[in-house]
């Protein structure tokens, strides 16, 4: 257990022809002793890189990594104290299971023949696979094996955890079942433990704290829920939620007195409160995410209903994804489009007009240009549900 | 090996004992020199390096050096007075001339007749054969013979009389000496060496054949192609590669024929229309003692393996392939 | 390097392994341990490939400083090969035996090297006998008495072919098979100072050419159609078991009818080739001394014991060969070497074997076969063979 | 052999099920099975020429067994007698160079692509060219090597005789020259490793000696067997080492190809069945090892 | 463009040891002119298989396959007219993507070169891959490959398309790019296509018709919908929609005339209508889908509400995913657990104590022996959706 810092850490790989690379660029994390960080972002964003600079099994090209207060930079992987699991297990296919759990205790530890032993059958055990010890791998199965790869970091007691999508080769069912069992264990053992996956759920569900990259560079760092919902620019909006934020560009303007959004197919009034927010820029790109448009049949009420034309319904039977497109007069500009999500009981038709609410506390504001988020969803918690039918 | 490690930490610990105040950076760089993969890695691949580089790389340095003297008999060679005059005298002999031009025919027609042939075996195989097993192991059971052995069977199988061949062929009265007619030998030679090597072609197309995915054939078939159209534009295009790695290999085989001309003609001196350069080079070396022509000769044939190689290992090198 | 792991054992090689030169280096092993049991002597026979394998591993032991005590091998230009890694046994051997005047002429010359002596002969085979076998050729009604010319020969080879089921001329197309049947064709048509001028360089090409033609004609017609690919002595069976009449080759093979128990003159017989009849084809058998000598004593008593009269009688009895003493009593041997003995001390000319290392040096010996090879082991190549002994001799 | 057949899923055409059990298959079966036979006619007329006497060779067709009374084991017992001895040489020989070419061919093979540093491959290309070099071209200063300058029958003169000091040479030769094919076949396992698994052992911190003596060594024994099987047959069937560096039939250290070569040329003319006997016999341990193990022979030959 | 029917088709495959393994059982279906028919089920139930056979790589055990009014058992796959795109798209590596478009029409019409060159074009301008064409596979993206994949098929112009998993090598975001496409493509072509998917997304939203496999043997066969809200059976109920309805082992009893459903943890009193179609079996199932439990911190109301304890809270930013126990005061018996969605701004506690409705118009009755649905919920169209903040 230790708190493990990155200090501004690049990694610059050089190919073959001389091309420079950088997989990941000034990035600087404190990870709490005991925490779960979760490491998302899009694939080649450094993710991996990351995490293998972490385990000493890539050199850092500058920056340093912290674990507690030592400077780790220079220290082989074999001397870190960290364990990881890998995406394939990378579990040694010729040795039993108990083998396997043993191999890092034998070779980083001074400890008995006994001890090992016992140390082996009681992560086993706490694992339930006390069973499959004199198994080999292959003849485990894909749970199995994953649950031995686990045991295998856990038996050594190390001071970090580093998973690299170590679910990504589980059926769904099956990684629904680990990925519970993992958070479980990781309450139970309080192991500071850093996480790669790019499963939505995942990352949503599982760590303390999510850290988004992207092309090498750090997004934000913070709770699922506040990277949901307080996201700090528009790659993490556009990033994290399945479907997708929908983005409008959108200019300022001010109307007698009152600041309006003006986009190519409708306007949208903002209050004073919000109009204050995004002073700066006139190039903005509005965020709404799929839920919280609401759609009915009605005639426009209010300023921040917009009447749309249903294109296509996906039914997903728990809900129905709508895709609208807005449209106005002036028909040689490009229609608008957005994904709303409603009930899935509820119907329509393709085709079909309907009106689009937009409620002002659930837009986010970005600054076009630099994508900064200017304005973030208000957060009022709603204590009960309407009934729903 | 682990003790030579050992050793080049304690001097390292000892200098910084020594010198007591090594930036932190200094320090570090030589123990992450010594914790390199390269320097860990050196006790694997230098020992079996520094054995093979001095017989194979020293030796061809070497004989290069004799190729340019002029060492001959039973003397010391003289590397006082270096000169090409070895290669001149290549070039106007001219039994160096046909032996040459026998190796080509040798290298190219036994390369691509092996090729063809384990083509078609490969194909065969390939299809769903019950004992498929066993009929692979018949064709590559030549392969495991020793060119001395292969080169017994085959004097008796082309026995002029007595042979299999003639007695075949003396069904359409037909009886010509394969190992003596100078027309025929060197086909006779290629045949024998085809035999024993073609098993071996097959084996690395099958090889290749197993890892072209099922759905290549059924995307072909699906797409309305017949067996010999499918094999022909899908399945056999895709082969290069097993095929580039069968002809460097095949190639080396035929470079070594020596042994079996050695053994099927009884010496160094092949009949008439079979001698190649690696007989003649063991001649002029091993029969009559001209050391430097021979070892001139020798120096031809590695740098005439080394255009067919050089190729392959740079596009294996740019495939990723090393 | 003086071998110190040969100590003092006398090791001598040669490659005597079966048949008839078995038994003849037997004899002459078994006499000299029988004269020197003391010392500490081991013949070692190296066979396969002819001489081949012999010569090898001479050349190797010569190369690697750890020569043996003596070989065998033939003397002549064949020593030239040898370079300086040959050893003068001028004082130890052939003064102190006093060969010079107890050896013809002839093997004395040929064992002289590098202005000294490195070789002692042992016997001499003759080269310009031409073997039959009696019964086909009576069956055939060819009287060999009356066979005087090259041509004759054709004739009594064309009447063999039509009158018998036997191939008129034993042949193999091994390339120093044909270089000695040549050599007695062209001593045979063109006489013995057109062949002396051709091995020392100087030869006419008409005479070579005309050599040629005659043997084209002799081999194209009337040899076995498997010529080409059997050795010499798998013909030789075909000559004793009356498949073929005739066969050319150095007289080791009366050795072999010999040893087979022939009768000579009811089974087997021989004649001069036509037109040599004055000649002796000489042929020379030796030990050869190489320097750095292992065991130069010892090596020198060998030797002594090799050209005297016990050594020659022993051994060329049986190899069917004669010594080149000039003085050994004839009775030990059988009546065609005696004959043959009587002809050696008379003939007028003894032209060097050109084929077995007399004539010329080992490389133009390898380089006469290789154009025999190349030219002349059917198809006949009259001009390009022709032209390739032209060049190079 | 099993019944197994070749694992080719579904490559079987179809196109016959309108005739029947088609044709096209029929015809497929012929011609393997004629092309068998094509391929064992050398080896069988062998075997059963070698077990015919002198008369029976004349008598019977080449491919034909011999009737009882043209049958005999001369042949095969004069051949035993000829290359017991060479074939105890090739065996001595043999079987040290095998292991070390494979010892060493993994361990480079280990350090080349197992631990990751630059330029690997280009100390990787030295050995696969290694694999290519016509011996040719190197024999000659080899020769001049083991005899002018090792001298080991010299130096060694004490320790071995110079029959063991000629086989050491050619242990020693073997190795050399089978060590870059042995590393390309290691090497080629080696490459399909995972490397995470490695990373793993890094991890569980093992270093790289022990990363090779647990994990890798243990899962190459597969690929052991298969050089194994590949190098042995390659190093008891070579010749030209054995003729240049031993010389010749009659040294005591002589090889069984080098006897071979020279087996049923001596003086009593060619005798067919003796040198079929002797072929057989020299082929003997390879053809065995290579029946025994054809499934692993036909993997490993894939350079 | 043709109808294809599948007449009581099965498959047994013959292991080397004699095994029999019935991959396909007695399967049914007709499949219209111009469907799109998506053919889902677990792993190994059949689908691959099905569809070989339908291509003609497979033979057919027994039945037989139509296509139009032609048994084409018989007839070999390359005279079918059939095309076919592969989950690893089989493109042929050595030829350029023309030549791989080329290759079918050469192959199995007699078109001349002029003819097949243009319409390749053409095709390919409808893929957008016009300027890939003289490239090969290895120099293209996955997408593009995908898109190649299409092409080859669409260029022939067949009176089937059978795909299977074409999509399944396609990262996230692509795979729903090329879903709309593929949808949009297959409206335009019209083409009778039978698609192997197991994405219940693509399930969901591409085919007319699903048809569901489980075993070999068919499940259901209809519009998503239908199967969604309307499962003939526990098997299909269970395998559409994520996370998956919820099931509760029930018996019926009659009280007072009424009749009621009882579980270990809880008892559901059902209207005489609904008991009707339960009539005959007393094991029952109960299911409900986890959108349709209603959650809300008051006391229970209503006979259909139920007591329940949040167990962990899975927020996943658009929707909570809520575990919730069922307990009685019977501690010997085991728990039951439910999964209920809601809506991602409400906030809940693990721990807390909450009142679960489960109306009656949205459960599901499954006969717990044979697994048929006894009764399934009510559809009553939702017309309007109440405001959700
Ligand atoms: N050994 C290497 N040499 C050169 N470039 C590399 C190397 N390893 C990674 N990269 C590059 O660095 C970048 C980051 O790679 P990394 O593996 O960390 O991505 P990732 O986020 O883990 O992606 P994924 O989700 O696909 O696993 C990529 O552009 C990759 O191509
Ligand atoms: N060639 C074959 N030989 C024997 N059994 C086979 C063969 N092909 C398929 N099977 C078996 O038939 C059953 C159905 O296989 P199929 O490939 O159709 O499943 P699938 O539904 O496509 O599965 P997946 O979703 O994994 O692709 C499986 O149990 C499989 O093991
Ligand atoms: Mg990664
Ligand atoms: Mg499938």
């Amino acid at each position: 257990m230790a708190q493990t810092k990155l200090n501004e850490v690049t990694k610059v790989f050089t190919e073959d022809d001389g091309n420079e690379i950088v997989a990941v660029d000034d990035v600087s994390i404190d990870i709490d002793d005991g925490e779960f960080l979760v490491l998302v972002g899009p694939s080649g964003c450094g993710k991996s890189t990351t995490l293998r600079m972490v385990a000493g099994l890539e050199t850092v090209s500058s920056g340093t990594i912290n674990l507690d207060d030592r400077v780790i930079n220079e220290t082989p992987a074999k001397d870190r104290d960290i364990a990881m699991v890998f995406q394939s297990y990378a579990l040694y296919p010729h040795m039993t299971v108990r083998e396997n759990m043993s191999f890092g205790l034998e070779e980083s530890t001074e400890m008995g023949d006994d001890e090992i032993a016992a140390r082996v059958e009681d992560t086993a055990a706490m694992m339930g696979i006390e069973d499959l010890l004199d198994r080999k791998p292959g003849e485990l199965s894909g749970g199995q094996q994953q649950r031995v790869a686990l045991g295998r970091a856990i038996v050594r007691d190390p001071a970090v955890f580093l998973m690299d999508e170590p679910l990504s080769n589980l059926d769904a069912k099956l990684r629904a079942e680990m990925r519970t069992e993992l958070q479980r264990l990781q309450e139970e053992l309080d192991t500071t433990t850093v996480y790669v996956t790019h499963d939505q759920t995942e990352a949503m569900t599982m760590g303390d704290r999510v850290a988004i990259l992207n092309d090498g560079t750090l997004q934000q760092v913070g709770t699922p829920l506040d990277c949901y919902h307080r996201p700090s620019n528009l790659f993490v909006a556009g990033f994290v939620g399945e479907p997708s934020m929908n983005f409008v560009d959108m200019n300022r303007r001010t109307e007698a007195g009152e600041t309006v959004l003006q986009s190519d197919r409708f306007e949208y009034p903002i209050s004073d409160e919000l109009a204050a927010d995004v002073d700066g820029s006139s190039d903005l790109v509005l965020g709404i995410r799929p839920e919280d448009i609401a759609i009915s049949d009605g005639a426009p009420t209010d300023a921040h209903d917009i009447e749309a034309t249903i294109d296509v319904i996906e039914p997903m039977g728990d809900e129905n994804i709508v895709y609208l497109r807005f449209e106005n007069d002036d028909a040689s500009l490009e229609t608008e489009s957005m994904i709303a999500t409603v009930g899935g009981m509820r119907q329509f038709e393709s085709g079909q007009r309907v009106t689009a609410h937009i409620p002002e506390d659930a837009i986010h504001i970005f600054d076009a240009s630099t994508g900064e988020a200017l304005h973030n969803r208000r957060l009022e918690p709603v204590e009960s549900e309407p009934p729903q039918l | 090996m682990k003790r030579l490690v050992a050793f080049l930490r304690s001097i390292r610990d000892k200098r910084r004992v020594q010198t007591d105040g090594g930036t932190v950076t200094e320090r570090s760089s030589t123990r992450s020199w010594l914790d390199s993969d390269f320097v860990q890695s050196m006790p694997f691949w230098g020992p079996p390096l520094v054995l093979m580089g001095f017989f194979v790389y020293a030796a061809i340095g070497w004989n290069f050096l004799l190729s340019l003297t002029n060492y001959s008999g039973f003397g010391e060679p003289d590397y006082s007075n270096l000169t090409l005059s070895n290669y001149l005298r290549m070039l106007e002999d001219p039994a160096i001339w046909d032996a040459t031009r026998n190796t080509l025919v040798l290298l190219v027609a036994f390369t691509v007749a092996c090729l063809a042939i384990g083509l078609v075996l490969a194909i065969l195989l390939d299809r769903e054969i019950r004992f498929g097993r066993s009929f692979r192991t018949i064709y590559l059971l030549p392969f495991s013979l020793s060119f001395i052995v292969t080169a017994k069977f085959w004097q008796w199988m082309y026995n002029s009389q007595d042979g299999i061949i003639n007695q075949f062929f003396g069904l359409f009265g037909f009886t010509p000496d394969w190992l003596a007619d100078p027309r025929l030998v060197l086909g006779s030679v290629i045949i024998a060496l085809i035999w024993q090597f073609s098993g071996y072609a097959m084996v690395i197309y099958l090889a290749a054949l197993r890892s072209i995915p099922s759905e290549q054939y059924e995307a072909a078939r699906v797409d309305g192609a017949g067996t010999l159209r499918m094999y022909w534009r899908v399945i056999v295009p895709q082969l290069k590669p097993a095929m580039v790695s069968a002809t460097v290999t095949l190639v080396l085989f035929a470079l070594k024929a020596f042994d079996f001309l050695y053994a099927i003609f009884g010496g160094y001196r092949p009949r008439q229309g079979a001698d190649i350069l690696a007989t003649k080079m063991m001649r002029e070396g091993f029969n009559s003692s001209e050391w430097a022509y021979s070892s001139a000769i020798g120096l031809t044939l590695f740098v005439l393996s080394l255009a067919v190689i050089a190729p392959y290992l740079y596009t294996e090198y740019k495939r990723g392939n090393l | 390097l003086t071998g110190e792991d040969g100590g003092t054992t006398v090791e001598v090689l040669h490659a005597w392994t079966g048949g008839d030169g078995k038994r003849a280096q037997q004899a002459l092993f078994d006499a000299f341990d029988e004269e020197y049991p003391d010392m500490d002597f081991e013949d070692e026979a190296i066979g396969g490939g002819g001489n081949q394998s012999l010569d090898q591993t001479i050349a190797t032991r010569l190369r690697n400083s750890n020569p043996p005590s003596s070989f065998a091998g033939w003397p002549g230009a064949n020593l030239e090969r040898y370079g300086d890694a040959l050893g003068n046994i001028e004082s130890e051997v052939w003064e102190e035996a006093g060969f010079e005047d107890s050896h013809i002429q002839e093997a004395v010359e040929a064992c002289q090297h590098n202005d000294g002596y490195s070789a002692v002969p042992l016997g001499s085979h003759r080269m310009n006998d031409i073997f039959y076998n009696v019964s086909v050729l009576e069956e055939a009604g060819v009287d060999p008495e009356s066979i005087d010319d090259a041509d004759a020969l054709i004739e009594a080879f064309d009447t063999i072919q039509s009158e018998t089921d036997a191939t008129p001329l034993g042949m193999s197309l091994k390339p120093w098979a044909i270089l000695q049947t040549w050599a007695v064709v062209m001593l045979g048509t063109q006489g013995y100072q057109a062949y002396m001028d051709f091995i020392n360089g100087e030869g006419d090409e008409e005479a070579v050419r005309e050599t040629f033609e005659t043997l084209e004609e002799m081999l194209s017609d009337y040899i076995n159609s498997d010529a080409a690919s059997v050795g010499f002595t798998s013909v030789n069976e075909e000559i004793m078991n009356g498949e073929a009449a005739f066969i050319h080759g150095g007289n080791w093979l009366a050795g072999a009818y010999i040893s087979e128990e022939l009768t000579y003159g009811e089974e087997w017989d021989a004649i001069r080739f036509p037109g040599t009849e004055d000649m002796y084809g000489l042929h020379i058998d030796s030990f050869i001394y190489p320097g750095e000598n292992p065991t130069p004593e010892d090596t020198a008593t060998f030797l002594q014991f090799i050209g005297g009269e016990t050594a020659q009688v022993a051994f060329n009895q049986y190899k069917g060969s004669i010594p080149t003493r000039t003085d050994v009593p004839t009775d030990e041997f059988n009546p065609y070497l005696t004959e043959t003995i009587e002809d050696f001390n008379e003939v007028s000319d003894k032209p060097p074997t050109l084929a077995h290392g007399l004539a010329v040096d080992q490389q133009t010996q390898s380089d006469l076969e290789g154009v025999l090879n190349d030219n002349f082991a059917d198809p006949y190549d009259v001009d390009g063979a022709t032209e390739g002994f032209m060049n190079n001799v | 052999m099993s019944e197994e057949t070749l694992s080719a899923g579904s490559r079987t055409d179809d196109e016959g099920l309108l005739e029947g059990v088609g044709f096209d298959r029929i015809l497929l079966y012929v011609t393997i099975v004629g092309l068998a036979i094509v391929y064992l006619i050398p080896i069988e007329s062998g075997l059963v020429t070698s077990i015919k006497t002198s008369d029976a060779v004349g008598n019977t067709q080449p491919f034909a067994p011999p009737g009882p009374t043209g049958a005999t084991v001369e042949s095969w017992t004069f051949a035993f007698d000829a290359l017991a001895q060479g074939m105890v040489n090739s065996l001595i020989f043999t079987v040290p160079a095998t292991i070390l070419c494979a010892v060493f061919g993994s361990m480079a093979a280990y350090g080349l692509t197992l631990v990751d540093w630059r330029g690997q491959v280009a100390v990787f290309v030295l050995f696969i060219a290694g694999i290519f070099i016509p011996y040719q071209a190197v024999i000659i200063p080899l020769t001049q090597f083991w005899s002018n300058i090792a001298m080991l029958d010299h130096r060694l003169g004490l320790l071995l005789t110079p029959r063991f000091a000629t086989i050491l040479e050619l242990i020693i030769t073997h190795t050399a020259y089978g060590i870059p094919i042995c590393t390309l076949l290691f090497r080629s396992q080696y490459k399909t490793m995972s490397w995470e698994m490695i990373e793993a052992a890094k991890l569980d911190g093992a270093s790289v000696w022990r990363i090779y003596k647990r994990i890798v060594l243990p899962l190459s024994l597969p690929m052991f067997a298969v050089v194994f099987i590949f190098q042995f047959t390659q190093i008891w069937n070579e010749f030209l080492f054995s003729l240049t560096l031993i010389g010749s039939v009659n040294d005591p250290a002589a090889s069984a190809t080098l006897i071979l070569s020279g087996l049923g040329t001596s003086l009593e003319g060619i005798d067919y069945p003796l040198r079929m006997a002797g072929a057989l016999l020299t082929a003997l341990p390879t053809l065995a090892v290579y029946l025994l193990f054809a499934d692993e022979f036909a993997e490993g030959v894939r350079v």
